[in-house]
């Protein structure tokens, strides 16, 4: 088996897989299956990348993933209880519309990807790609690379501020309960 | 395009390090324990038959079920954490020009591999469906997410150096200084965390004692053995890996590369391993907070004096 | 492995993402359809990178860029999450027919 | 073929994993198993492919005993080493042994272990139906449990349900119970505890079902013997030694230091009177293992005015309470005898405390000479003053609820076991308190 054919087989395994676990997060009882159906998904896509040669990219995205996804798992079992899928789980609305909106949104960026003439300039296989973009980092595109840091560290502490519960006016669960809630009106059948 | 071995030769060889390494975590672990009890005079055939026969009674040993558990999750569980601690095994390289793979982002597959630890424990934990697996699975969710940072830090600085994220290019600037001498606070943060991420010894939180076995509580036969092999094997690639990151891998006087190699990382091996047997376990919450308060910045002042003597 | 086949998958995570986010009640499921569309534009966006640009590195600056947006979404999102539920104990959407505080 | 007989072969020569229940009168003997290097004790049944029932077992276990045997791993086979009690386990054992020596013991488990492996003898069937506890329930919109995604009993199963945790957020709790073969509680202990991820919110000790009559200890020991004989004080202080260096084990083994245990074991089975020293240098093993260090310091602390005249002996004087029965026992007239106090009154506190009584009784055993104790004379037992119908574990248990609220589970454990309560009297036990919540 040549090397063009392997990668081939290995990037439409990958794209399936990814393709299908995003789907599957929306059609699982659980919320801890939504997470990892999610996270394959993004193994996935980061295995597409380094096939594509972004190999720092590919790998740091799996990286970055594996801790995200751990947090949504923990957060959706704090909040919504059901680890374990013993309730199930189909909570939508405008399930219609939303099936359109997905259904038209693949059409049209399918139709662009398929008509539109994009340039043919593939990358260059002797280039070490990883190399490069640590040069352009801290090159070039310094500025860029600092205000993304900046702008983490200022979301770092927005976070913090908003989910803290002790804020400047006292505890932020005191005082701000919206008046007319029906909660149950809204679950019961 | 750095150097791989070609995929059959890859499998094998990693295969047979890590059960080499398995052993020898074995070995280890029951010469440490019989010395730690004090236990007069020393028993070497037990030592080194015990795992052996322990292997076999737990392949007669039948699998268990819990009611309404996600057996698919169950079964996934040990095989990826198998698979990621040969992952981790795979891009260490073991002579000059030697390794399995040799990505130019090795450092980072290393981390990756490690970063998905925490996804196959809370898989495990999360599974069987039962209180002190769940218990476990969270624990080591707070856990792992707090020695991550510590953990890339520590390791990113190793890449300093060298200028290359690649592990061949960390060991080959390694040369003149190891990289223990050159970032002393490096080794010990490493170690720590290599024991937390094995979840072994004083850091076993999530199959802790007082959890009676944590995530794998309910674990019977060949689940149980596949986990304690996964998670052996992933002590052994954290040595290899930390005995090439910051004890110069191959570099040493008269022997061959590789028997350096090996050394270092039996040595490793030795520290990680007898911790069990010498630490108490640790409590969770003020480890939380020694994580982010006391390591986070130690890992830092690490890689600013490593960068500072570097320029 | 051509470019419109790495386009089309793209397309399909950013539309089952775009299905997610439209269709979910939950919050943590809403983040998970906004986080499939960012997938899909990833894709896109290497894809076009390693076939049209010749391998220019401002294309991987721009994803990483990409995956900072990413990151700053899921801490912003959590941390919202956090809050009102802690106010208003509303963890889908419709709980919340005010954004008021 | 071939290669399944031989690897039963091989696993025949392994430890063998036992999960062992103590029962009334055989708590040392099982802690001491942990010395057999032929058995593998372990904590859960899961692991276990013997279930070794060691004393008696009181017949209201019976429920919870076939359900813990139904949890261990086929092969599986339960044995009951009687140990000098006449009442058979509530589940009929596949083997008896009635030898009290454990190497007669070891020999009989190895022996059953192999003769399951090898098919002469039959795996034990389950005792309770395979079956759902209850049919699928769906009552919202979607057939889900309860209201929402939240609550209900699907499967007859509790869901967790939300409620306020310490940092303001509403989160889910799980209501459980633990016990009464947990493995790192004396047997029959039964906690409720409402745990919140792994931080206790509210503990209940449930002993014994309400309605059964309290059972006198009838288990001699040395110490239950003292209230109706003279016995030598020697004797009675080498006993207290050995019980400290047991609790010491078994706090060790719930530090995940089973390798120390087994050290202090060794010890604690062959301690005499001129071993003091031998003591420092545990101390200074412990404070090195850090059990007298971080892993205890500050856990499960009881303040000293919740223990004034509980007279639960190490508990209150390891929380500066200065009061030992010995004080006012004539026998001890002379010895020297100072009751030793720490401060700190936590989990460290209590295991240094045991650990310098320890030492200290080894002492007084050397110089003792042939003093005995008058059973007429108030009596200081190791876990504090012991009288007909006034047990130390009647007063200890009380102060669980409030120690444990609040705690993280793993230092919930550290401090039951802290608190060294002796198994014959927690099975003998009702409702500890009528203060305590009943569930």
């Amino acid at each position: 088996m040549n090397r063009s054919l392997t990668v081939d087989v290995l990037f439409w395994c990958f794209a399936a897989g990814s393709v299908l676990t995003g789907y599957l997060v929306f059609r699982t009882d659980s919320m801890v299956r939504a997470a990892f159906w999610l996270l394959a998904s993004f193994v996935g896509v980061g295995a597409i990348l380094v096939l594509l040669a972004a190999e720092f990219l590919g790998v740091v995205l799996i990286l970055m993933m594996a801790g995200e996804m751990l947090i949504m798992a923990v957060v959706m079992v704090m909040f919504m209880m059901n680890p374990a899928g013993l309730n199930p789980m189909f909570m939508v609305h405008q399930h219609r519309f939303a099936v359109a909106a997905g259904v038209v949104s693949f059409a049209g960026l399918s139709a662009v990807a398929l008509t539109v003439d994009f340039p043919d300039q593939p990358v260059d296989p002797a280039v070490d790609a990883t190399a490069e973009l640590g040069f352009e980092l801290l090159g070039d595109s310094m500025l860029v690379f600092q205000t993304a840091g900046v702008a983490l560290l200022a979301t770092m502490i927005g976070a913090i501020a908003l989910a803290s519960r002790n804020g400047r006016f006292g505890t932020a669960d005191e005082g701000s309960l919206e008046p007319a809630l029906d909660i149950e009106e809204l679950e019961s059948p | 395009m750095r150097a791989y071995l070609d995929p059959g030769a890859a499998v094998v060889s990693v295969a047979v390090a890590m059960v080499v390494g398995v052993y020898v975590v074995a070995v280890i672990d029951g010469t440490a324990g019989r010395l730690a009890a004090g236990a007069g005079r020393s028993d070497l055939g037990a030592v080194l038959l015990d795992p052996l026969r322990t292997v076999a009674l737990l392949l007669t040993q039948r699998r268990r079920r819990t009611e309404r558990a996600d057996a698919p999750g169950w079964a996934l569980a040990p095989g990826l954490l198998g698979g990621l601690a040969a992952t981790g095994l795979a891009v260490v390289p073991v002579g000059p020009g030697t390794a399995v793979a040799d990505p130019s982002t090795g450092f980072v597959v290393f981390a990756t591999a490690i970063a998905f630890v925490m996804i196959a424990v809370f898989l495990h934990g999360w599974s069987p469906n039962s209180l002190f697996p769940l218990i476990g699975a969270y624990r080591y969710g707070a856990q792992a997410l707090s020695l991550q940072i510590p953990f890339l830090l520590a390791m990113l600085a190793t890449a300093l150096p060298a200028e290359s994220l690649a592990v061949m290019d960390i060991v080959e600037a390694q040369a003149d200084l190891w990289n223990v001498v050159r970032q002393p606070l490096g080794l010990p943060l490493y170690l720590m965390v290599g024991v937390g991420v094995s979840f072994w010894g004083p850091l076993n939180l999530p199959d802790g004692a007082d959890l009676i076995g944590g995530t794998s509580a309910e674990d019977a036969g060949t689940d149980r053995l596949a986990w304690e092999l996964a998670r052996a094997a992933m002590l052994f690639s954290i040595a290899a890996m930390g005995a090439a990151a910051f004890l110069g891998g191959w570099w040493g006087p008269l022997l061959p590369g590789p028997v350096w190699m090996a050394l270092k990382t039996l040595f490793l091996l030795v520290v990680m391993v007898s911790s069990r047997h010498l630490v108490a376990r640790v409590r969770i919450e003020p480890f939380v907070v020694a994580c982010w308060a006391v390591f986070i910045p130690l890992a830092l002042v690490n890689i600013f004096v490593s960068g500072a003597l570097l320029l | 492995m051509t470019l419109e086949a790495l386009l089309v998958v793209a397309a399909a995570l950013f539309a089952v993402g775009l299905y997610g986010a439209i269709s979910q009640q939950s919050f943590v499921m809403l983040m998970m359809g906004l986080e499939l569309m960012i997938n899909g534009a990833l894709l896109a966006l290497i894809a076009l990178w390693a076939h049209s640009t010749g391998g220019n590195p401002q294309g991987q600056m721009l994803a990483i860029v990409f995956m900072t947006v990413m990151a700053i979404e899921m801490a912003l999102g959590f941390a919202l999450i956090t809050n009102v539920y802690r106010v208003r104990r509303a963890d889908i959407t419709e709980k919340l027919r005010k954004l008021k505080g | 073929m071939g290669l399944r007989p031989a690897v039963e072969r091989v696993a025949a020569r392994a430890p063998v994993p036992v999960f062992a229940v103590a029962g009334a009168g055989a708590q040392a003997q099982v802690d001491d198993l942990l010395l057999q290097p032929r058995l593998h004790l372990v904590d859960s049944p899961a692991a276990a492919n013997v279930l070794l029932i060691a004393g008696s077992v009181p017949a209201h276990l019976a429920g919870e005993l076939a359900r813990l045997h139904d949890g261990v791993s086929r092969p599986r086979l339960s044995l009951w080493w009687s140990l000098g009690s006449s009442v058979a386990p509530p589940m009929p054992p596949a083997v008896e042994v009635l030898d009290a020596d454990p190497s007669v013991l070891v020999e009989a488990v190895v022996d059953t272990h192999r003769r399951l492996l090898f098919g002469e003898l039959t795996s034990s069937p389950p005792v309770l139906p395979d079956e759902e506890p209850a049919p699928w329930r769906g009552i919202g919109p979607y057939g889900q449990g309860g209201t929402g995604m939240t609550g209900g009993v699907p499967y007859g199963r509790p869901m967790a349900e939300v409620a306020p945790d310490r940092d303001g957020l509403r989160l889910d709790q799980l209501t459980v119970r633990i016990g009464p073969f947990f493995a790192r509680f004396p047997t029959g202990l039964v906690l409720e505890v409402q745990l919140q991820g792994d931080v206790v919110q509210q503990a209940h000790v449930v002993v014994a079902p309400e309605g059964e009559a309290a059972v006198e200890v009838d288990v001699p020991t040395t110490f239950r013997d003292a209230l109706n004989t003279p016995v030598p004080v020697s004797v009675l202080e080498l006993e207290r030694a050995r019980s400290h260096l047991r609790s010491i084990a078994s706090a060790l083994v719930a530090h995940q230091l089973p390798s120390l245990a087994r050290r202090v074991l060794r010890f604690a089975s062959n301690v005499h009177p001129d071993q003091s020293e031998d003591v420092q240098r545990l101390h200074r093993l412990l404070r090195r293992s850090q059990v007298l260090g971080w892993a205890t310091k500050g856990v499960g602390p009881i303040p000293s005015d919740q223990l004034e005249g509980t007279a639960t002996g190490p508990v209150a004087r390891a929380s500066g309470v200065d009061q030992d029965e010995r004080t006012t026992d004539p026998a001890y007239l002379g010895l020297g005898f100072e009751p030793i106090v720490h401060d700190g009154g936590d989990a460290r506190a209590r295991m240094a405390q045991r650990l310098a009584e320890a030492g200290q009784a080894l002492q007084l055993a050397g110089r003792a000479g042939d003093r005995h104790h008058d059973p007429e004379a108030s009596l200081e037992s190791p876990r504090g003053r012991l009288a007909v119908g006034d047990l130390p574990a009647q007063r200890l248990l009380p102060l669980l609820p409030a120690v444990l609220e609040g705690m993280e589970w793993g230092d919930a454990v550290s401090t039951v076991v802290s608190l060294d309560l002796d198994t014959d009297e927690v099975l003998a036990l009702r409702s500890p308190d009528r203060e305590l919540p009943v569930p």
